[in-house]
């Protein structure tokens, strides 16, 4: 008999690393057309991590996604990053390129507050525009401000910055301490359907709600949510990297070692929570690791409230269940009888 | 890869002649699934790979006299696609369906399936439900026997060196007779089957008639479960008898444990396989 | 044997190439869509503000076109391949490694064993870990000696023919057996536990005696492998001036180039990484690998020598996920508030620290998991054994005390008969709340992301 | 040596390979087609995945020889100066693919299937998928990419009918 069940995940994580020092650094350089090239040090693993900088470089300096080109990857050219570890990119990279493009914005007000007859600080750049604040009718290209700024003033506008998260060291003996500077928070829940005869479970469905400060690219957040539920999925219920006596792996490649397939995956219904933190660049943190932590929870906690038996170790194959499953009854058995 | 030479006979004769040329230094090669992944792990270089994929003799799937003639170098997709298959034994087509992914089944052929003779094959339990024969041809001519006698080992069949799978039958008395395939493994995709079963039957007058029963990845070949069998047989249908089936096959196999599944596992498998494929088959007799 | 004897050899010897045939003098295939002169850009790239766009990915189209360049898709000229033998043997003295045999093989053009590196050991937190194993065999997937060749198969081929004659050690599994006093040593030292963390917060044995309920839990979690679809794969190559280039699949190239400075004592400015997209990473490709001996066998041969991991290597030698082994105790109150909590948390390293002691670290905050608890401690250690040696992975030690902490939480809501949605809401950490090590805590929306998830779920309408 | 007579992508090329030389192999390295991949070589992971005259399988899997005097495309022959695949039209507009490994055989794959069902189920679409692992996406906003594929698809159809 299949049986169905619910249950809840939910999880705090950390973005960045735990008190050490993680730096990184960024270049903005607004060219002559208004465009503009972010160099970074961090390197695109999939997460579309690029395509955020872009977007945070954009959004400071009031052009587009498109109008940003970035360069990355090479250490010869770009500057120092921590690099695409601890779901840090958007929090600790994002603060860097913020920064920077705001420097290079800097210039372009300092260049363009005397044509439009205002103190630079009245400025703001929006619509690919510089204009003053509140009264955009007054305003100049970008384009126009960035041209002048290199070859009448001889200013280039380019911006470098650094960030680095404020932490406070942790006490060896108590761990107090303040060792990251912000969190993100998530809840997935789980449905699920256990077959009683033979442990077997089917993930129905699942809805996730994550916390990442501003979503930078929405887009790009919910596909990191359901990849990192699919990694989820393998770590509760089928992942395992298994060694015989003497050491040697025993499934050390992609027929035995068994992960999601698309067959495998529930269907999903993707939340991000509103939130903005003051200290994360447009009120972003992050989002990359949060996504697989809370699933092993839920689908589990789903397995328990379906069939009653608790699984403590994973992964949470079919026949672990299924032991399970047989052994509860034989106690509920025993308990009967000697109530009776 | 170690270096080997490649030939591709344009007939089955002269794919025979290069088998008693090379002697045990070569190895044929249908859809290559399993056979390209052996020579990637093969130590010493072989002599000679026999590219048998593209022989027409091979091919086909056809009702004749005898019954239902499906060609050894057929693939899997070729069985999920085909609507004599479909009509005459579903059941093999449900099978056939499970075997690894699109790809692997777009390769694969049923007749490397059985030769490569891996317990946990897919299309062994069906075809030998339905009592399969099949019809290998060597330098001595062709010979014809049940499939359950094609299997002799963990990969190991009958065939000699100089011998190729010809084509695989499904009796004519066996068309239509009502048959059910389950497969357990650890995922809904690409699964290895840790138990698969395979039950046909007629039901006459509510009672079982010619149950067969057959389980793969439970002992080193594929097997058919006599005990179960004789249990059903003539029997009126309840509950209880399908049980006792059940339980009668998990005495007939003899499954590993490894760290897959355990023998108890897999035991347990058996008896909830059997179950249903014969509830199933019941199902498909009465509809 | 030749080729021209293998085909000799054949009755239907293979028809000669017809030389007329202008397919035959024709380059390689090239790809048409190189310069689309359909234009497809998306509209929220465009748009501004930029921010909370749907922006495509930059690198959208080149994925879809199938020409994203990932290590292994480039070549250079005269570029050669490297392949490296793994150990076999969890647990060895090396009492001599031959590679003459290798190197008189068939294309063979340089080998390199650990003693010709000149700083051969690395690690993030300690440098624990040879490049090549030189004196002792910690996991059965060390390398213990490289090969580069003309083509990947020579190099393969010549591994086999390396001798390597180990003294056996005994070897340690079990991450409670090695805390042992007595246990094998992994590395020298008293004591395989090369890492302790702790947490304390407030009262815990008051918060004990304080509560109504008490409830303990044992879970444990297994050893998982990143598994992206791309192998690690990285391609040196020396010029004129003395400076290396890696292009590798590594995805943190700065400190990777610092790490690579050291192992091969150079000056920082004579490296460059260069890397492309990354095939896949989730804390595997957080390190330098087999890069400083793909620069050594480059200098040695003069040539570009790439190596790509094969899946195995992949599998026996990268880190992987660490196993948990997690103790909970917890005090309630009847109404379900969480008056105290304990937790052990023995995480087994294998054979290697790598990022052990961060995940460490973010196990023993983190396992709390969102609550107020104001009695709390963790007590936490890192265990070394003779297997795969464990490291970053996406979550950093936190999907394991997430199982445990979710599970234990179920566990008691269940004794207690709460909702678990309600004793979450009821425990939640909120704006202000204090953390496990005393930060207090901005812009918290656990609470709002439990009602989200279990609105859009139906939680309370969901009926079996 | 194996001479291997072989369309790719519309060309006709003729090649001399030794016989241990998998498919994959011949477009990676001697037809310079990287866009293939070697994720497993074993037929486990379909990143190699290409048609071989319009059937999906593991380039991996099949040796070269066995390709001769057939019509092979890979990911760089779908699209051509002219005009994408819908497919890699809603991947890119979608985000479908991460790090993007998996692409070439997973946008392949899908050919394959809507080539043949047009209007394919979701359940269709992740049964003609699973011959491909995904590390990344966790499938969702690929199999989005090919139903909104498989929607223009037909909504050209229409028009232009």
């Amino acid at each position: 008999m299949k049986h169905r069940g619910k249950g809840i995940g939910c999880m705090w994580y950390p973005i960045g690393f735990t008190v050490a020092a993680n730096p990184s650094a960024a270049t903005v350089k607004v060219n002559e057309d208004g465009t503009a090239t972010l160099v970074t040090g961090t390197v695109e693993g999939g997460q579309g991590s690029l395509t955020v900088l872009g977007q945070i470089a954009a959004e400071e300096l009031g052009i587009s996604t498109n109008d940003v080109h970035v360069v990355s990857a090479d250490t010869d050219t770009t500057p120092m990053d921590t690099g695409a570890i601890a779901s840090r990119t958007t929090y600790v990279t994002g603060n860097a390129v913020q920064l920077a493009a705001a420097k290079a914005k800097e210039i372009l007000f300092e260049i363009a507050a005397p044509i439009l007859d205002v103190k630079p600080d009245q400025l703001v750049a929006a619509g690919r525009k510089i204009q003053v604040k509140n009264f955009p009718q007054r305003s100049l290209a970008i384009a126009d401000v960035a041209l002048q700024a290199q070859f009448v003033h001889g200013r280039p506008p380019i911006g470098t910055a650094s960030y680095n998260p404020p932490t406070v060291d942790m006490d060896p003996e108590t761990g107090q301490g303040q060792p990251f500077s912000t969190y993100v928070y998530a809840t997935q829940v789980a449905e699920v359907e256990v077959d009683d005869e033979t442990g077997e479970i089917d993930v129905i469905y699942m809805s996730a709600a994550h916390d990442c400060g501003t979503a930078i690219n929405p887009m790009l957040v919910e596909g990191q949510i359901q990849g990192g539920i699919a990694m989820g999925i393998g770590f509760a219920m089928q992942e395992e990297m298994l060694f015989d006596g003497n050491g040697l792996q025993i499934n050390p490649n992609l027929s035995n070692y068994i992960m999601p397939t698309s067959l495998d995956m529930p269907d999903l219904d993707i939340d991000i929570v509103e939130n903005f933190d003051p200290t994360g660049p447009f009120g972003a943190k992050g989002v990359g690791e949060p996504t697989a932590v809370p699933t092993a929870a839920a689908i589990l906690n789903a397995v328990h409230d379906a069939v009653g038996v608790r699984i403590t170790s994973l992964p949470a194959t079919a026949e672990k269940i299924l032991r399970a499953i047989k052994q509860d009854r034989i106690a509920g058995q025993k308990e009967l009888s000697t109530a009776g | 890869m170690k270096p080997f030479d490649f030939f591709q006979p344009q007939s089955t004769d002269a794919a025979i002649a290069e088998l008693v040329a090379y002697g045990p230094n070569v190895k044929i090669l249908a859809g290559g699934t399993d056979a390209v992944v052996d020579l990637k792990h093969t130590p010493d270089s072989l002599g000679l790979v026999v590219d048998i994929s593209r022989l027409d003799d091979l091919k086909g799937i056809s009702l004749t006299d005898a019954g239902l003639r499906i060609g050894a170098g057929v693939t899997h997709t070729d069985i999920v696609t085909n609507l004599l298959i479909a009509e005459h034994a579903p059941a093999l087509v449900d099978a056939a369906r499970t075997i690894g992914a699109v790809q692997t089944r777009n390769l694969g052929t049923l007749g490397g399936n059985l030769v490569t003779c891996m317990p946990a094959m897919d299309s062994g339990p069906t075809l030998i439900a339905l009592e399969a024969e099949v019809t290998i041809v060597g330098c001595s001519g062709k010979r014809t026997i049940p499939l359950g006698e094609f299997f002799i080992g963990y990969r190991k069949t009958v065939l000699a060196k100089d011998e190729l799978l010809l084509e695989i039958v499904i009796p004519k008395l066996n068309l239509g007779k009502p048959a059910s395939f389950i497969k357990f493994g650890l995922r809904k995709g690409q699964a290895l089957a840790l138990v698969n079963a395979a039950s046909a039957l007629w039901v006459e007058n509510g009672r079982f008639k010619d149950a067969r029963i057959s389980l793969g990845a439970v002992a080193p070949v594929v097997i058919r479960a006599p005990k179960a069998e004789a249990v059903l047989e003539g029997q009126a249908i309840s509950k209880e008898r399908i049980d006792e089936a059940a339980k009668a096959a998990v005495t007939e196999a003899n499954p590993i444990d490894d760290f897959r599944a355990s023998r108890k596992y897999r035991s347990n498998l058996i008896e909830v396989g059997v179950r249903r494929t014969l509830t199933a088959a019941i199902d498909v007799a009465s509809n | 044997m030749d080729d021209k004897a293998r085909v000799g050899e054949r009755k239907t010897a293979p028809k000669s190439l017809p030389a007329t045939d202008e397919a035959l003098r024709l380059p390689a295939v090239t790809k048409k869509a190189m310069f689309p002169l359909e234009t497809i850009t998306a509209k929220p790239r465009e748009q501004t503000p930029s921010v909370g766009q749907r922006a495509t990915r930059h690198d959208g189209r080149l994925h879809g076109l199938g020409q994203t360049k990932y290590i292994d898709d480039m070549s250079f000229p005269g570029m050669i391949h490297a392949k490296i033998k793994r150990a076999g043997v969890a647990h060895a003295r090396i009492k001599s490694i031959d590679v003459s045999e290798a190197e008189r093989m068939p294309g063979v053009m340089a080998t390199l064993v650990g003693k010709e590196i000149p700083v051969n050991r690395f690690g993030p937190t300690y440098q624990d870990q040879p490049l090549l194993a030189d004196d002792i065999v910690r996991h059965a997937g060390d390398g213990v000696a490289a090969v580069a060749a003309v083509t990947e198969q020579q190099a393969l081929d010549a591994l086999e023919k390396i001798r390597v004659e180990y003294q056996p050690l005994a070897p340690i599994f079990d991450p409670l057996e090695a805390m042992h006093e007595d246990a094998p040593k992994v590395h020298m030292g008293h004591s395989n536990i090369y890492s302790s963390k702790t947490v304390n917060k407030g009262d815990v044995e008051k918060g004990f005696a304080d509560s109504d309920y008490t409830f303990e839990g044992t879970f444990s979690t297994q050893m998982v492998e990143q598994a992206s679809l791309e192998p690690h794969a990285a391609i040196a190559e020396w010029d004129p001036n003395e400076r290396v280039t890696l292009h590798s699949s590594l995805g943190r190239i700065t400190l990777g180039r610092a790490d690579l400075a050291r192992v091969l004592v150079m000056p920082i400015n004579r490296i460059r990484i260069v890397a492309t997209v990354v095939g896949g990473n989730f804390g595997g490709k957080n390190e330098i690998t087999h890069e400083p001996i793909l620069a050594l066998l480059a200098k040695k041969t003069g040539r570009p020598v790439k190596g790509v991991y094969s899946r195995e290597d992949e599998f026996i030698s990268s880190t992987t996920r660490h196993p948990f082994i997690m103790k909970y105790k917890t005090g309630m109150s009847k109404e379900g508030k969480i008056m105290a909590r304990t937790v052990r948390l023995i995480c087994d390293g294998g054979a290697y620290c790598s990022w052990s002691d961060t995940t460490l670290s973010k196990a023993c905050i983190l396992s709390a998991g969102p609550y107020n608890i104001d009695n709390l401690r963790v007590e936490a250690c890192a265990v070394y054994t003779n297997k795969t040696m464990t490291g970053a992975m996406r979550g950093f030690g936190a999907p394991q005390v997430c199982f445990a902490y979710e599970s234990h939480m179920d566990d008691m809501a269940k004794e207690l008969g709460i909702d678990p949605l309600e004793i979450r809401l009821i425990n939640a950490f909120r704006e202000g709340s204090l953390s496990p090590t005393g930060q207090v805590l901005e812009s918290v929306v656990i609470k709002d992301s439990l009602l989200m998830a279990t609105e859009r779920f139906g939680w309370k309408e969901w009926k079996k | 040596m194996v001479d291997i007579t072989i369309t790719v992508n519309g060309e006709k090329r003729i090649t001399s390979v030794p016989p241990e030389t998998t498919l994959l192999k011949l477009l990676r390295e001697k037809l310079n087609l990287t866009g293939a991949k070697l994720g497993c070589d074993a037929g486990d992971c379909g990143a190699c995945t290409v048609l071989v005259d319009g059937v999906a399988v593991n380039a991996c899997l099949m040796l070269a020889g066995q390709a001769n005097q057939r019509e092979v495309l890979t990911i760089e022959g779908l699209a051509d100066s002219q005009k994408f695949h819908p497919l890699q039209k809603a991947f890119e507009e979608l985000g479908s693919l991460q790090c993007g490994f998996c692409g070439p055989g997973i946008i392949l794959s899908a050919k394959y299937l809507i080539d043949a069902h047009p209007n394919p189920s979701v359940e269709d679409i992740r049964k003609a998928l699973s011959g491909n692992l995904c590390r990344c996406t966790g499938y969702t906003k690929i199999i989005e990419g090919v139903a909104a594929a498989c929607r223009k698809i037909a909504g050209a159809t229409d028009k232009a009918a």
